[in-house]
């Protein structure tokens, strides 16, 4: 079979409107080489994104979408997931949009832990709206609109799924496809909701955090010998942002009551579609109602 | 003999009102009659003053009554409160023991004193079983046959196991027995049980919507609970499992629309319950709706607003903000059940009208509709149809190359699941192509947004007139939508058999109009008069700004409190109309 | 000589069109002209095709215009795609080098080969020049005084320091000697400034609200990123150190209303920003400001829906989604500026009536007006108030007990601000008493609901009359709001001058609508034809049910585009009018 | 002075909805106290609070108080602190108005560290809806709603905050009123964002979390020498809920890049309605648009 299959299923007419340069790109490639190395077809996956520049990549794999609303990609998949297991789901959209106004969604997602994909482009920057800070926007950075630099502390998308025990918690970089393809298979070959962090480089926008800027930061958690089961280790490393940032798997539960969404509603062997059926009969139920 | 005979129940939150007017109701029910049961809840859990109403009556009735011809005190302050709304006569019944003063003489009512905790703590050896002596004593004071009530607790209880049900019969016979002997006449009031195969069940509008998505085919309810719709949420997620129905609980309201939509466009026929102010966090995701034109039922029980407003309450007011919610423009459609039995076979409308026009549509309900219970005939499931209006695996497999928003001539495009061929659906919130690929030119964009709102054409060939009720010549004709459908009704009824000509024009299908229809209607009658529950006249604007007509006389109310058709006639006085 | 000249500049986005029009723009305003440059945008950052466009009047001007004197073509799409809009003789400059391939014969236009490129290479080093070659070739083309540009590029570029203005002016200045050497009549079209002191500025409808909420006295302003309004919030924050304004980008539009709610509540004059996606999720705290009676403005710039629509587009799309928006009912203000002078004076006026009547007021612009930028005078600052309505400390010891919600004739209580005294002020979202505490009887729900909607009365009586402009006998009235003054003025003014009789009503002030006044003005006018940026004619709707005027005919658009005179003009002869 | 304050400053004459025996009461006892011993006067109050319960309270407590939307306390608190920040101000409500409505608003404020107290009344239940799981809800509670248990893993608003570097986080007991009133004074003295989240019996609606339920659990991590400023440390405590639950003083973060919001956009030593007079020149910003 996988001989046959090209990585071109993956592509489509649509013309990209990122602009040259940009780390979303090789997110694009990374992804379709992941489909395609898992042999999935296109039928077979559902790609939902919110709305930004990461948002739009759904338009540009051949496969069926929902390109929803800012911030809430996250709902959306985990219904369509709910009602049709058999589907490949992945969530994907930017910094802002799942952590900034998808925020509520992505720290109750982790607890419900429907079988799902997560990808974050974390170029920490608004690239659409054009180069407002986002929640990951390092402190003190300095955009358009904060002058005198950036004064929240960023958010931590790591540190907070391994705090909520997320099923599976990595995180890629733009730069390195190879890893980034292997990360992402192992995140959607997982049973359970996998949170897949990108660090992105946004080539108009983020003048801070530049390709050379991960470049020169970054560092593979399996060259440390990291190991994914141990949720205290996974934390002290999800903190590490700064001279040094880690890469790689950094938290993988495999605790027995972590049960997909589907599992705990019984659905994961069957789409609810074909399930239920029309003939609803509530003879029954009206009777209790004398 | 006719039977219109009104139980006033009053005490703290917590004290288990809803338990005695339950047990109540299904006792007459069961004995034939028509039983209406209304609540008045604080915003709390324990302590205030709530009450329940429970109305028998030979008449259909959908309405509470202003008079009181039996008062249950459970506290004192049922007797403060509830002292001006007792007819001569009407006997008070309390435990003198567990209410600790009692500041009304006894001039028009009398106190009928039953101990109902020693009784039950006598009889049973715990006063939990206090309730029941109290129901009890009632449907003895009624000289009602008991064995009714006996049922009724037996099946009440089932569960709990027998002793549980015998201690509970026992007390309520304590409490009847009690009454027949210490009551002066015996009987205060003689209500005969009439007939024992009624088929008529006793529902509120929760449970009739829940019973209505049932079996109109919902596969998916998201919500974030809300009163006065969390009813409907648990009625149904108690019979979830039966149904292979899922019931999410969400962590927002904007996830719950959000959710039920990502449901639908994946093929489970979804709903959302929730109140106004959950709406107004879902109103994006109904644009979301509307421009992927994904079907969805939004189920919105209406209470005073703004903001939190009075939350256990009931109003009319959220009318013009469904009709309007959400930036931009884009079909929907408003149906407003005027009691249980119409909600029910509006739902099964809901869904299939969603389905077919891949709209979002809304129940619009309210606090008075939501939390009453109403006395109905057995739903009728011959002509419930689920209708889904998806393309079949052939239809599928026929088509060459599949496009999602496909231009037709009515506006709806042919819709498939994603996952359910190799065709591939794609959806976009942005302004897109036929198949679904964002798309900004100004040539794709007056076709798509034309396209969606051609589907208001057929759309507005779905709803039916509203209902038209009293003789045809008639001086004055009241003009309703929604809920107040009852004490309207009861109000013409009232003043028909009084010889005034009356009559009503009742929408319960209220968004889109069909203007023609509307107007043919309403635009040779004499002095309408509209009856809002809100202070605006939200319906009055729609009815003019969509057909024309103008009502320039209404009756409003705005309190919190549903309409009694005592209230419109007293309002009529005061207008001097009669 | 009567100037009217409308150059397009084409290109993908990121190559520089705004820097390229903007410098064209107060080149001819410096110059004493009237300057009006309106963009479109895709929602990319770089690629695509986008365009803008620079007319040049010596009358007023708020509107594009349909055909293209001077087209700049920075790409081949600019030629495709605005071929049909050239005028006979219409020179497209371009540099041959840069442009793949020219599919479109010159028959009527004529090219111009700059070589931009070459030129900025050549003259300054560096091809980022070529913007200013491009600039300086079609000042040249104008036969245009060069020193004007010269000082506007001093002026843009002075904080990069001398070189780079240098390597910009000598840049331009080649650009304009190539043009006047190689055209083949050295000028194409002759502008000639005429006044140097012209007291005018060039502003967008984002800028203008900016000012006047600056000069209006906001303290705090939220918001979250949303096209096409935060043009507005980025000009406020750039200024935000100079007055002592906070900004504060929020985690989404729900924290930035609450935000603005609780700011103004401590004491702040405060303000958010949105588009109608983002205003969706602010409908909740809006009910909020209504019933805890807290001044709030939103501005709200339209793009069009539903859902996402085209962001960057423009469309009056949300006109009856805020009037309704948020359960319940309560007053609520909505201002329409017309253009950016208006949009001033408006926003200044919606701050004193948020304080006065202690409500949330709309500022409702477009993405038209937001991005546009017109030529204004300079706004007068001597009848800016800024008025607080607030308690001083003195007033604030002379009371005994401070009650926010005291019940008025007025419907307005006297406000008082935590902290500032020892009285406790107390807001709450449930229906309170008048201290603010919560309080569920029907009694106090009257009085309050009452209260509040007794504002409105106050409220409408500060809402200015519509501005009345042409002939006062006419056989034609155009009727519009808000952003569309500026091409159905200019389209009046055409067909005056072609001896038709026509006239506008134009509503800028839109709700409440002060229905007596409104009538008087409209009802005697003959053929009313309402002209709105949208698909159902909101504000058409919006004026009969809350006047009873029925305006039959309309020119609706709802492409994304904004008016021009031209289209309304086309459109009167389609429909026979002229 | 102090000797002059007395705890009935802080009485009202409200009745008081709670029912008999719940938790709430001596959450309100604990607060009132903090308030009586750290000598705080009524006007220098803002309490604020959401839908529920808990969020009630501003209504028994003599102070100005701002009972806004379900979910949405920590907004208004923030703002009202920004623009006043003479006002002690404190934000209340249900673990369900603060972690799942309003879930958004926590993660976020913490990233912003204003100078505001956040008390969460943690009954891990849905009160005044009368009983559905909250987003601590232990896993497989069975509720009305939840009849075959609840399947979403709890919500750890202590992990997520140390996670987030939030500058102050502790847990309470309504169980333990001494240890309860002087972790409120603390965190109401700490300068910076302070999380107090109480377990609190619902004893109409939650039969699992009883009073017996907690007491049996609840150790203080005072006696276990627990270091506040040991971030690790406190998440690993934070993970401990079950057999033995911690309460007190998890984490204090005292590094210097903390400012407050306050500090950082330069309000904190005085009110921005006293800073900005309504005399605005806009003359100077006119003449940039020539
Ligand atoms: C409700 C709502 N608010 C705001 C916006 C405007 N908006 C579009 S994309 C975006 C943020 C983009 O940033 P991010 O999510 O990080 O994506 P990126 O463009 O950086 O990939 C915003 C604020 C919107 N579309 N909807
Ligand atoms: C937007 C919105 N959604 C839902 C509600 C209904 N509601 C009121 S309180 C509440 C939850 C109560 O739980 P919690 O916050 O834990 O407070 P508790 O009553 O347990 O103290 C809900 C869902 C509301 N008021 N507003
Ligand atoms: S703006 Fe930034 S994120 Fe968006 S496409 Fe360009 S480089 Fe990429
Ligand atoms: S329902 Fe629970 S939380 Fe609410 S007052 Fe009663 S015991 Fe307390
Ligand atoms: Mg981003
Ligand atoms: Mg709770």
């Amino acid at each position: 079979m996988s001989k046959h299959i090209q990585p071109q299923l993956f592509d489509t007419n649509q013309e990209i409107e990122w602009c040259p340069g940009c780390g979303n790109f090789n997110i694009l490639k990374a992804l379709k080489r992941a489909f395609t190395e898992l042999e999935k077809k296109p039928e077979e996956l559902l790609l939902c994104s919110g709305i930004g520049q990461a948002a739009k990549l759904p338009h540009y794999i051949n496969s069926n979408i929902y390109n929803g609303l800012h911030g809430r990609a996250l709902p959306i998949a985990t219904a369509a997931k709910i009602v049709n297991s058999e589907l490949t789901v992945i969530a994907i959209g930017g910094d802002g949009d799942m952590y900034g106004e998808g925020g509520n969604h992505f720290i109750h997602t982790i607890r419900r832990n429907p079988n799902i994909t997560m990808i974050a482009h974390d170029n920490q920057i608004y690239g659409l709206t054009k180069g407002q800070a986002s929640p990951t926007s390092n402190f003190g950075m300095i955009t358009k609109l904060q002058k005198h630099g950036v004064i929240n502390r960023p958010f931590n998308p790591l540190s907070v799924a391994i705090g909520l025990n997320c099923s599976f918690v990595s995180r890629g970089f733009a730069g390195n496809i190879e890893q980034l393809t292997s990360i992402l298979k192992k995140a959607i070959l997982h049973k359970g909701f996998a949170l897949v962090d990108i660090l992105q480089p946004c080539v108009t926008f983020n003048k801070l955090n530049t390709y050379k800027w991960y470049q020169e930061r970054v560092y593979n958690l399996d060259d440390e010998g990291h190991d994914p089961h141990d949720q205290q280790e996974a934390f002290r490393k999800s903190l590490e942002f700064g001279d040094k940032i880690p890469t790689g798997i950094f938290y993988e539960n495999k605790e027995n009551y972590l049960n997909t969404y589907e599992q705990n509603v019984g659905v994961d062997d069957q789409a609810l579609t074909k399930k239920s059926d029309d003939s609803r009969d509530i003879t029954a139920l009206m009777l209790e109602f004398t | 003999m006719s039977v219109d005979f009104n139980i006033k129940i009053g005490g703290e939150a917590g004290q288990g009102l809803q338990t005695i007017s339950s047990a109540l109701a299904k006792t007459f029910l069961n004995g034939g009659y028509n039983v209406f049961v209304s609540h008045f809840f604080l915003s709390r859990i324990r302590g205030g003053h709530n009450f329940s109403e429970v109305r028998i009556s030979d008449e259909q009735i959908n309405s509470k009554k202003n008079s009181v011809d039996l008062l249950v005190a459970l506290d004192a302050k049922s007797i403060e409160h509830h002292y001006d709304e007792l007819n001569e006569g009407t006997v008070i019944v309390l435990d003198i023991n567990s209410i600790e003063s009692i500041t009304k003489e006894a001039d028009d009512a009398s106190y009928f004193d039953v101990p109902f905790t020693d009784i039950a703590k006598d009889i049973s050896g715990h006063k939990i079983y206090s309730n029941s002596v109290a129901t009890g004593a009632i449907v003895g004071l009624l000289c009602y046959e008991f064995q009714y009530l006996a049922d009724v607790l037996t099946r009440a209880f089932e569960s709990k196991g027998d002793d549980i049900v015998q201690n509970n019969i026992n007390a309520a016979k304590a409490g009847y027995d009690y009454a027949q002997e210490n009551y002066a006449t015996q009987c205060y009031h003689m209500v005969i049980p009439k007939d024992k195969t009624t088929n008529k069940i006793l529902v509120t509008g929760n449970e009739a919507i829940g019973l209505g998505a049932i079996s109109g085919g919902l596969q998916f309810l998201s919500a974030y609970p809300m009163s006065p719709s969390t009813g409907a949420m648990l009625y149904i997620a108690d019979n979830a499992d039966k149904f292979n129905i899922i019931v999410e609980q969400a962590e927002d309201e904007i996830a719950a629309l959000n959710m039920a939509i990502g449901a639908s466009f994946a093929g489970a026929r979804s709903m959302v319950t929730t109140s106004g102010g959950g709406f107004a966090l879902m109103a994006e995701a109904l644009g979301l709706a509307g421009i992927t034109e994904t079907p969805v039922v939004i189920y919105l029980a209406q209470r005073p607003g703004p903001a939190t407003g009075l939350p256990t309450m009931t109003e009319q007011g959220d009318l013009q903000f469904v009709i309007n919610a959400s930036q931009g423009e884009f079909p929907r459609c408003v149906l407003a059940p005027m009691n249980p039995k119409d909600a029910f076979y509006l739902t099964v409308k809901a869904f299939n009208i969603a389905a077919k026009y891949q709209i979002p549509v809304f129940l619009l309900g309210d606090q008075y509709l939501a939390d009453s219970s109403f006395t109905v005939p057995i739903f009728d499931q011959d002509n419930i149809d689920v209708e889904h209006w998806v393309l079949s695996s052939e239809e599928l497999d026929e088509i060459e190359e599949y496009k999602r928003y496909l231009i037709t001539e009515s506006g709806i495009s042919p819709r498939a699941l994603p996952g359910s061929s190799k065709h591939l659906v794609c959806a976009d919130s942005d302004e897109h192509d036929e198949y679904g690929h964002i798309d900004q030119t100004i040539e794709n964009r007056i076709k798509m947004n034309s396209k969606r709102l051609k589907k208001n054409e057929g759309l507005v060939k779905e709803i039916f007139p509203p209902l038209e009720y009293g003789s045809n010549d008639s001086d004055i004709t009241f003009v309703g939508w929604g809920s107040t459908y009852g004490p309207i009704k009861e109000a013409v009824d009232t003043l028909t058999k009084k010889g005034y000509h009356v009559n009503m024009v009742h929408f319960n299908e209220v968004y889109p109009l069909p203007q023609e229809t509307v107007t043919s209607i309403l635009k040779d009658k004499n002095s309408l008069i509209a009856i809002e529950n809100n202070a605006t006249g939200q319906f009055t604007k729609l009815l003019y700004s969509e057909t024309g007509i103008k009502i320039s006389q209404s009756i409003l109310r705005f309190d919190g409190l549903p309409f009694t058709a005592d209230n419109i006639i007293g309002k009529l006085h005061d207008m001097e109309m009669i």
